[in-house]
């Protein structure tokens, strides 16, 4: 198995199973898929169509999986994977999707293409074949610990800080804590309001909880690259850590994909079920407050919207809990068009902002997300993803938009009552 | 018990009702009128190359009902040439010597081309009629005939 | 002996024998429209065929009869009274046909050679029954003679030939699997003739001697259709010319023989009529004086006048039912499907399995960036 | 070969051979994959799978009002012809008569001037959809030697059976034969080409639903 092409090949024939042949036998060429996708709908480049994507392990389904593809194969008539087919699928595959899961929902035939992506990008990286911003990141995550290369070290500097602000303790290595808190390397670089928010709800609600100095990064960009293997070997860290401290629950940071890898890949990724459970920081949120233990002093006034996470909302599941929690702290909360399952990604998931080679697409993704707010006219946006978060400033700054991206939990910590 | 005779319907009268094969023939009809009258144009329809039923035939021949004109031919069997009580408009009924339709037709004409004496039958009637009052001349005019 | 003024009787045309047995030009008229009738010709052709028959002569006929019922001679004999028919038949000299004729044994089959050689290339021949082939035709002979032998002796000086029946158009009922006798149609022996295929299980009597009167008339065979059968009357299907038409259109449906539908006379396709695919008259020429046919009494056509009709499935179940059994196919399809659908499979499992071991682990190390 | 051969075969053994293909090429697809299967999901459920499963094989059938919105000619093509062409093969009365005979179910037909109705709306459709495949661009780049094969196969029978009805063309016997033979050939594609859908959609809507009700989404 030295050729590239036949690392590819082995990869999606470890992949491919009954959904994914149910997909590929499904799919009518409809098309429909191509208008749930923002890099169709804000570019018009029908190669950007998800179907589309997935062609290097439809190949392989169809000449190895099928009966009557393996006759034609045998024939010398099936389309092979070759080198070429994959340099040319590469952009499509990473910098053209964010495995939002948009058009998972509206395939007439019901395929899951998102996951068939997904699927694809295992044989892609075991060629070789991803983009070197997320080479780059996942290289750091795996040896430095952090895609950002954050150690812990920084993250002690921040708490620091954090203690000295809010003159409150944050709690580290507690052993027999109920939860283990992480944390995403933007949040701590970024973001490290959000660590202060975490220890006053907390403070307030009584919660007992942690953070781990050997496994307190969240984000698994072993995933984004599409590495089962490597995504193992991050997550692995979280287990070991939450194990050794004993925690009930491990809370998932307001990060997309960190909650998807850690929730509903990590088990299946790792081969056994968790010795704990995942939460995510929203859904605990929630629980607090149907406890009465999070309460505001007063709320929000100005006008703001929520942008839903895919992989919190559509993929995840927690769709109610943002909802519930911004009725809490917001008095004037608009939904945007599409709101929940349905809502379009802000364009830098699933890799995509690690992979400078996909600036120019991403901007142009944003239209999107811009017509969306300029729809709304609101002043904030609150969110719940750090990924999502810093790529729509970042969107919203080229736009020269004044609109303010402010975390969902630092925005109930600011109101607490 | 019974309240009339739809009871004891006679199957072809019953299924006579709805089944409508009639209809086409009086369109037919009245467009064949209407050339008759415009240009002198005749046209015959053969009702036994109709689909008909046992009921068809009898509901057609109702509703055209029996005009001014009866006429019977005697030849080869019995004839008889009826004007329908649309005039011009001819229902002519062919039997052979036993009494058995041979041929059916509608004829939309103002007479029927069969009533008209026939060239070849007045011209035999002319030598017949010419043998026995004994006038040589063959083209003698009945007029001239002293009485 | 006669035969001098046999000859000259057979000289004279069809008018003028009307005429000498004082008929009118009204009643030869009337001769005329009853015979376009009969032809199912339109009444307009009534001109053309007064003035055909002004020239026809009479022709002689030989009708041979072969592996058959007798129900095609029947149909024609015990038709209504024959009248026009009749005149019809008496403009033709049927000088053989062993059921009719008087004579019998060796004067029969003499006056069959007399009629032959008299008139060599110019007599009618007519054929009922099919012709068995097997065993050199030993299967059906008269006087000696196989049916196979006869038939090309006869058919050799005959002007043209008409298959009555669907036995000697397209083989009938001998002709049916497993067809023992080897049965063939007229045409399959036949091949340098004009034919016309008169089929039916009778025959329409009407339809041979429509056939006969075109003959008669032009002189010529009638336009035919791809089975050589006079297009005037098998030019349309039973369905086409079907009273009942109507209730196929609309969607009403006799679904047994004893129910409300079938009562209210609705259309039998579900009770297995092959009127759609049948090509034949008998819904406007109809049968016993034009009194009724098989639909008008309440039962679906058998399709007696298309090619093998006895084998193309049960005559109860509808046209669009397969003839063969597909429940079955269905079934040992399925056992077959599954067969090879857990050996594919297991070839799948294991190439599945295979590249299981043959994992490839992605590390660091290959995320070397490419550039 | 007379058009009344040609009948006798494609109702005799050209059907059987036609259902053969089919039904083992099915069967073999079906087999295939629901033998690759999936890994149990070891992650701890949010929801459930079976419910959201059955509600997503549904819910797939109608769109969106999003998708609706950006292509409302794709979606409302599709709905007519394939509402149009299961209502032409399940209500024509022949065809009842054809699904009795091999599986023992009949089920009322409905007034055969609506079929005829029907099938011309579905052809129409179907020409629609041809352009529509022809015009827009996603569609024309995703579309393959097979789409177009599959959209003639599929239209022929609607036209042949139509002419078959109204006896037009070709006599009755040789339309109607070549009814079948159409159908036939529909059959002997489907198992090959992406008629498949016409099963495997409701597998892959399942599993789409199992796999986003677990997380607690219902897709």
């Amino acid at each position: 198995m030295s050729s590239s092409e036949d690392r590819a090949v082995n990869a999606f024939r470890e992949q491919i199973d009954g959904p994914i042949a149910s997909y590929l036998s499904s799919c009518v060429h409809c098309g429909l898929c191509a208008h749930a996708c923002l890099f169709y709908t804000e570019t018009e480049d029908p190669r950007y169509t998800p179907i589309n994507k997935v062609e290097p392990l439809r190949r392989v389904w169809k000449s190895e999986y099928t009966f009557f593809g393996k006759l034609a194969s045998m024939l010398g008539l099936a389309k092979k994977v070759t080198d070429d087919l994959l340099k040319e699928w590469e952009p499509l595959i990473y910098d053209a999707c964010t495995l939002c899961g948009r058009c998972s929902m509206v395939c007439p035939v019901g395929n899951d293409i998102s996951y068939m992506i997904r699927k694809t990008r295992e044989g892609m990286v075991a060629a070789g074949y991803a983009p070197d911003g997320l080479k780059g990141a996942t290289q750091r995550a795996v040896t430095i610990g952090s895609p950002m290369g954050v150690k812990f070290p920084a993250l002690q500097v921040q708490i620091h800080n954090v203690e000295k602000e809010t003159g409150l303790r944050v709690p580290v290595d507690v052993h027999g804590a109920d939860y283990m808190a992480l944390l995403s390397s933007m949040e701590i670089m970024n973001f490290p309001e959000y660590i202060g928010a975490l220890v006053k709800i907390f403070d307030k609600a009584g919660v007992s909880w942690t953070l781990c100095s050997e496994a307190f990064e969240a984000t698994n960009s072993g995933m984004q690259i599409g590495s089962s293997d490597l995504e193992g070997e991050l997550l692995q860290r979280v287990v070991d850590g939450a194990e050794s401290l004993g925690v009930k629950y491990v809370i998932s940071p307001e990060c997309g994909h960190a909650y998807y890898a850690l929730r509903w890949e990590g088990p299946n990724v790792l081969g056994k079920k968790y010795p704990f459970q995942v939460i995510h920081i929203l859904e605990l949120l929630d629980q607090l407050r149907l406890k009465g233990k999070l309460k505001v002093e007063d709320k929000v006034d100005e006008k703001l919207t929520f942008h839903d996470p895919c992989q919190i909302v559509r993929k995840g599941g927690v769709v109610e809990e943002p909802r519930s929690l911004l009725s809490l702290v917001a008095s004037d909360f608009v939904e945007m068009e599409d709101a929940g399952v349905m809502n379009w990604c802000c364009g830098a998931g699933g890799g995509v902002s690690a992979n400078e080679r996909a600036q120019p697409l991403k901007l142009a993704a944003f239209k999107r997300k811009k017509s969306q707010l300029e729809a709304l006219g609101v002043g904030t946006m609150v969110t719940a993803c750090a990924n999502c978060r810093i790529n729509m400033e970042e969107g919203l700054e080229e736009n020269n938009m004044q609109i303010e991206v402010i975390g969902l939990t630092e925005t109930l910590a600011d109101h607490l009552a | 018990m019974t309240r009339d005779t739809e009871q004891v319907r006679q199957p072809g009268i019953c299924f006579g009702r709805d089944r409508g094969n009639d209809r086409p023939v009086l369109t037919e009809l009245y467009h064949a009128l209407q050339a008759l009258k415009r240009c002198g144009k005749e046209t015959v329809i053969d009702i036994k190359s109709l689909p008909f039923g046992s009921i068809d035939e009898q509901r057609l021949a109702e509703f055209l009902g029996k005009g001014e004109v009866e006429a019977v031919l005697h030849a080869l069997g019995e004839s008889r040439i009826t004007e329908t009580a649309f005039p011009g408009i001819w229902w002519i009924e062919h039997r052979n010597e036993h009494g058995e339709i041979t041929a059916k037709s509608i004829e939309v004409a103002y007479i029927p081309g069969i009533l008209k004496s026939q060239r070849d039958d007045v011209a035999a009637a002319c030598r017949r009629l010419g043998s026995l009052v004994q006038l040589a001349d063959p083209d003698g005019e009945p007029g001239s005939i002293e009485t | 002996m006669g035969s001098a003024l046999e000859q000259n009787l057979r000289a004279i045309t069809i008018a003028d024998r009307l005429r000498a047995e004082g008929i009118s030009r009204r009643g030869f008229l009337k001769f005329c429209a009853s015979t376009a009738s009969l032809m199912a010709l339109s009444p307009a052709m009534v001109p053309a065929i007064a003035r055909a028959l002004e020239n026809a002569r009479r022709p002689s006929v030989i009708w041979l009869s072969f592996q058959e019922c007798t129900g095609c001679t029947e149909s024609l004999t015990r038709s209504h009274s024959p009248s026009i028919e009749n005149l019809i038949l008496e403009q033709v000299s049927l000088d053989y046909h062993h059921t009719l004729q008087a004579a019998s044994g060796e004067a029969a089959e003499l006056a069959r050679e007399m009629a032959m050689q008299e008139n060599q290339g110019k007599y009618l021949l007519v054929v009922d029954g099919s012709i068995p082939v097997k065993d050199g035709g030993v299967y059906s002979t008269i006087a000696g003679i196989t049916n196979v032998d006869m038939l090309n002796e006869v058919a050799a000086g005959a002007a043209a030939i008409i298959a009555v029946g669907s036995c000697a158009a397209f083989g009938g009922i001998g002709h049916a699997r497993p067809n023992p006798t080897g049965a063939m149609p007229v045409s399959e022996i036949v091949t340098d003739k004009p034919i016309v295929n008169v089929s039916g299980c009778p025959p329409i009597p009407t339809v041979i001697t429509g056939v006969l009167a075109h003959f008669l008339t032009f002189n010529k065979l009638p336009e035919l259709d791809e089975l050589g059968r006079p297009l005037t009357f098998f030019g349309q299907s039973i369905h086409d010319r079907c009273y009942r038409r109507p209730f196929y259109d609309k969607g009403l449906f006799a679904e047994s023989f004893d129910d409300e539908g079938a009562r209210k006379g609705w259309c039998l396709y579900r009770l297995g009529c092959k009127g759609p695919a049948t090509y034949n008259a008998c819904a406007t020429t109809k049968w016993n004086q034009g009194t009724s046919f098989p639909i008008e009494a309440g039962h679906p056509c058998l399709g007696c006048a298309e090619p093998d009709f006895w084998d193309m499935g049960s005559f109860y179940r509808a046209l669009s039912i397969p003839t063969e059994d597909t429940t079955r196919t269905l079934v040992y399809g399925v056992g077959t499907g599954a067969v090879l659908g857990a050996a594919a499979a297991a070839m799948a499992r294991s190439r599945k399995s295979k590249a299981k071991a043959l994992h490839y682990k992605v590390s660091v190390s290959d995320l070397e960036e490419s550039s | 070969m007379t058009s009344v051969e040609f009948l006798a075969w494609v109702r005799g053994p050209m059907f059987q051979i036609a259902v053969a293909i089919f039904v083992v090429g099915v069967v073999i697809r079906l087999i295939e994959i629901f033998a690759l299967g999936r890994k149990a999901d070891l992650s701890k459920p949010r929801g459930g799978e079976t419910m959201p499963g059955i509600k997503t094989i549904v819910r797939r059938s109608i769109p969106d009002p999003g998708t609706f919105k950006r292509s409302p000619f794709t979606i409302v093509l599709g709905y007519l012809f394939h509402i149009g062409l299961f209502i032409t093969i399940l209500f024509f009365v022949p065809h009842i008569e054809l699904f009795h005979d091999v599986l023992g179910l009949q089920w009322p037909g409905l007034p055969t001037p609506l079929v005829d109705a029907v099938a011309i709306i579905s052809i129409f459709a179907m020409l629609a959809i041809l352009a529509n495949r022809l015009r827009n661009p996603v569609l024309r780049f995703l579309s393959n030697g097979e789409d177009y094969l599959v959209w003639a196969a599929t239209l022929l029978p609607l036209v042949t059976g139509y002419f078959a009805f109204h006896r037009m063309l070709f006599p009755y016997q040789t339309m109607l034969g070549l009814h079948i033979l159409s159908v036939e050939i529909l059959l002997i594609l489907f198992p090959f080409t992406k008629l498949m859908h016409f099963f495997t959609s409701f597998i892959a809507r399942w599993y789409n639903g199992a796999a986003f009700g677990r997380r607690g989404v219902q897709s």
